[in-house]
């Protein structure tokens, strides 16, 4: 898979495409990450889904969605409109509903990539169990390499201490690249009433607040693998974007900020050039992981 | 759809809490359809970072103007909105009221900024009927003039009987209703989730329509978070709704009230 | 240990005492909790040590401190001027520095107690290393248990995928309380000079954006052991610290706070005593862990 | 050394990019000696949190005033600071200048916002004597008149020759100290590092002393963060000492520079 410039957009916060067609060309992405999907119709969480936080934002969507054969029947024709490539974000109750929703996607041509989700915070099995335990971790992207010749991406999760052993796991198995980070687990309560503020107790802290995590994991992740790494975590401004490229990341994506302004991802790449033109780059290569540590 | 960086040309207090934010935005102003509504980004609300959903009060080919009370941070931030200020906006959003039947009488239910989120609808619909509007008190009861002045009855109804008669909306409409040919009844309603409960019981027992507008927590606005969804009816159960996208006008018979 | 009230400060956010005397009656902490604290004197990590990010901020100062013989002369004879207890924040570069240092303190009767760190991400040996593996983590515990009578205080650290195993582990080595959290790993790249805007490279981020995150950790940790937690991590406002109480802290923490507003930790005291009266409660006892969830 | 709720009593452009502001402060303004700072919590900074320190231009019994160049967010964000509003000062912070030595010389060298730092010194000291004021340019040398009205010499030195001498201070300072009998100067300087580096060198090759002002950032102010280090001498080697509560004002001997 070619991405056509650098910057994609967060699972989960740009929809399937439709959404924010009317508000970016999709053509200049440099790819379209669309929401999570398992094998089968998922319905989700309860409502609420999401809570504003000082400077972000929490989520516990719990992956609702229309499975594999819904996806297909629902946006496939509409992505194949597109030059894009579409990065498809996958995961799973169990460890072979990753294998089957690969292997129900992969005839689909306009599928371009897998991002497979071993993290999400916000679903009770799957997600984030499969994230945190190298063995488990490692199992799956075995499990997946084996059914596709197509890009895979395994995304990893942030609440761990060694974020290091995740990226070179996913390397020896056989990833192209990885994404970094999925959102930090996370909660809060109403001291009115008591309750969570989140139908599901428990959410994932995205935006802002944890940009300086998200550069702290890719830098590690960097030092400990030589794939490429899609660096994300609360990037609203260029220069957030050109700080994961020099701490280690070879692509971004913008998540939380779509909700804030859809632009964000189209001022991203045009930063990014002018950053590039300023210092006298020639390409976005020059300054990944040229961090003076 | 369109996101526009508009200026403010107006804000101003309207009646009790609620103000008057009027923007210059040709882009918008010109695509709205009744019922619709925009995500505003309240400029210097510091620490929150998410766009506040509003209905749209009055639209043209010049710009939109919202109609709104202070109720939290983000409202209450706004408050410092000066005319001049820049204020990007993203809309129309959501789908309409749909085209009023004529053949039926319009019947317009609303209570607190419900009442600015109808004009529009009453001010282009052909036919004018009757509208019910409902508040906590004489204060709360926005915009009678101004509907009276599009040439609709309007029939208010306060808890505190302070303007019209006592009770909830329902205390003036049911006795209304009771001697109307319910079958010839289309009702547009724009209020708290009580309310459109309340009418929307009354739609399905009675047998005519009602078009409930429903107000749901907000992230995107677009359709891309599933953070407003809502249940709807289907043959074999129910799915969710993106009050956003899908709404936020749903007919009474779709929604599967929850508690 | 008595704490006069829920509240007290967070370490290395107060200095040693002194330092907010002027601002704030130390009288009215329901316990003072003094700057990190090892056998020797520490030199600490070079500037900047220090850096804002949206909403919060890094820190990597390093530890730097007089040792416990500099401490027990320069601060001691101040401390035990006031009525309050003092939680010494104690760390060491390998094992046997825990029981060295408390070995030196521990004749002091103006040191109340120990909050054990086993987490501070800024120094190469000791801190975090001892905080993220649960047998290490235990070792330490039994360690300085052996060493005193007075209440020892683990502080946990936050990029752990399992906090509540390290919550049990510390109950069970005889721990008295616990305190969660310390900052999160966190890093920040000036993207023209492409130095990292911290001398150590990396630091610890504190602040608002935190705060969902040391939610979430005390509500599973209190779910996971019956001792009691000081929770921190974001608390600028009384509802902020109701919120931890209600997640299940026994009390609360103010760190960052302290330099945007010396008087926060006052006004939390003040706020948490207003609540108690509005919801008609008559002890803080009443609300804690009482999250419907 | 208080927390004070002050008002904002004065707020404008003085002269180039740098701003007064000036803040109603009973409480602080009667305690502050020169050279101290204050910590200002910047009105309406949204995402970012800590304050800003900011040394003292002017200090009475009815308050201080600051004066201040736009640099950064919080300075930039400062501009929007209005008359009335309320704004979070602590101060007085760090230790001033020591007595000057009636037996010397006193000779004040500054540039930038150093100019305002020690207009307090100079209103105060007993003995006047003479400035060295470096700035970019012209308009970057403040408060010339001020000083001069005070009854000290001043000789500005500009590095585009706008104003007196051509170059940095030290074209001016050199030849003027190498008619003094040198150990009857006593120097105070406040500006940016290679200026004090500068003075302190000279005092230390000559033999006269030089109190420094220094610059470092700062989170808490007050010495309780260990954020604002510099490396200060000591017998065996050097030690941390906190600017902002050890500091900010070093004799040039006490200071081991970096790099
Ligand atoms: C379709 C629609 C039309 C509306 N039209 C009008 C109108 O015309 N006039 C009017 O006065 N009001 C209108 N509202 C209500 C208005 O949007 C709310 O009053 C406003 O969003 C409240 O925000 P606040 O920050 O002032 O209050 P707050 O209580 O501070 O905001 C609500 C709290 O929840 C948070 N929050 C809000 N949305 C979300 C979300 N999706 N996910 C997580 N947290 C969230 C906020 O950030 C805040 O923390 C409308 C709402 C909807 C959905
Ligand atoms: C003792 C003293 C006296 C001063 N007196 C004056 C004066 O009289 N007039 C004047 O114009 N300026 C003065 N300054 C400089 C003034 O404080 C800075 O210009 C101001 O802090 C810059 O802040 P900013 O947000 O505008 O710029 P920014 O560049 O945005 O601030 C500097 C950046 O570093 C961050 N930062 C600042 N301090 C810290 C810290 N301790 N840790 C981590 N990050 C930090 C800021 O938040 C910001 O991100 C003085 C400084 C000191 C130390
Ligand atoms: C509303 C919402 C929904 C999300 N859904 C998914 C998802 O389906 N799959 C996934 O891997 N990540 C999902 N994420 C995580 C984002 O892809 C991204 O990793 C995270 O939000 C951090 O980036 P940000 O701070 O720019 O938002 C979601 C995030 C948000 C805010
Ligand atoms: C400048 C600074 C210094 C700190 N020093 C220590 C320390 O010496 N020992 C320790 O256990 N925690 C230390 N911490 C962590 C705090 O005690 C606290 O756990 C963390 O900052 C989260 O709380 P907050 O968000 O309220 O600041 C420090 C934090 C900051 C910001
Ligand atoms: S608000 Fe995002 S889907 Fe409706
Ligand atoms: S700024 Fe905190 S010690 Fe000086």
């Amino acid at each position: 898979m070619e991405m056509k410039n650098p910057v994609t957009v967060a699972s989960g916060t740009f929809g399937y495409g439709p959404e924010y067609a009317e508000l970016v060309d999709l053509n200049r992405l440099g790819a379209i990450t669309v929401k999570g999907i398992c094998p089968e119709a998922h319905v989700g969480n309860n409502t609420p889904r999401t809570f504003e936080t000082r400077g972000g934002m929490l989520n516990a969507i719990g992956l609702p969605g229309p499975g594999a054969k819904g996806f297909i029947e629902k946006y496939v024709p509409f992505l194949s409109q597109y030059e894009t490539p579409v990065i498809v974000n996958i995961w799973g109750k169990g460890k072979d509903d990753y294998a089957r929703v690969v292997d129900m996607l992969d005839g689909e041509d306009t599928v371009s990539a897998y991002e497979i989700n071993l993290s999400c915070p916000n679903v009770k099995e799957g997600g984030s169990a499969f994230g945190t335990d190298v063995a488990t971790f490692a199992s799956v992207i075995e499990l997946v390499r084996a059914r596709t010749r197509k890009p895979i991406i395994p995304k990893l999760a942030p609440n761990v201490p060694n974020i290091g052993a995740f990226a070179k796991a996913a390397e020896d198995c056989g990833a192209d690249a990885i994404a970094i980070m999925n959102t930090m687990p996370a909660m809060a309560i109403n001291i009115d009433t008591l309750e969570p503020e989140l139908a599901n107790k428990f959410g994932g802290l995205s935006g802002p607040p944890i940009k300086p995590i998200a550069i702290k994991l890719v830098f590690d992740a960097a030092r400990a693998c030589t794939i490429p790494i899609i660096g994300m975590g609360g990037i609203f401004e260029p220069e957030d974007a050109i700080e994961f490229l020099i701490a280690g990341a070879t692509a971004v994506a913008v998540g939380t900020a779509n909700f804030v302004d859809p632009t964000t991802p189209l001022r991203v790449i045009e930063g990014i050039e002018r950053y590039l033109i300023e210092k006298g780059h020639t390409s976005v290569a020059d300054i990944v992981g040229t961090v003076k540590a | 759809m369109k996101q526009e960086k508009t200026t403010v040309v107006e804000h101003h207090n309207f009646q009790g809490e609620y103000r008057i934010l009027r923007l210059a935005a040709p882009e918008v102003g010109p695509r709205v359809q009744p019922g619709q509504f925009l995500e505003l980004q309240v400029p210097r609300l510091g620490e929150r970072i998410l766009r506040r959903p509003f209905s749209i009060y009055q639209a043209g080919p010049e710009g939109v103007a919202v109609l709104y009370k202070a109720v939290g941070r983000g409202t209450e931030a706004m408050a410092a909105i000066q005319p001049g200020d820049e204020v990007d906006i993203i809309g129309p959003l959501g789908n309409g009221y749909p085209e009023a039947d004529t053949g039926k009488t319009p019947v317009l239910v609303a209570g607190g900024y419900g009442n600015a989120a109808l004009y529009i609808l009453a001010q282009r619909m052909q036919k004018k009927g009757i509208a019910f509007f409902g508040g906590r008190s004489a204060i709360d009861i926005l915009l009678v003039k101004e509907f009276e002045e599009l040439g609709w009855e309007v029939r208010p109804t306060t808890d505190d009987g302070t303007l019209g008669t006592e009770g909830l909306v329902t205390a003036a409409f049911d006795p209304w209703m009771a001697a109307q040919d319910k079958s010839k009844l289309e009702l547009f309603v724009c209020g708290p989730n009580p309310m459109l409960k309340a009418m929307g019981d009354r739609a399905i027992d009675n047998g005519f329509t009602a078009w409930l507008s429903l107000d749901r927590n907000m992230a995107c606005g677009v359709g891309a978070c599933l953070t407003c969804v809502i249940k709807r009816k289907t043959e074999t159960g129910w799915e969710w709704a993106r009050c956003c996208k899908d709404g936020p006008i749903f007919e009474s018979r779709e929604i599967l009230w929850e508690d």
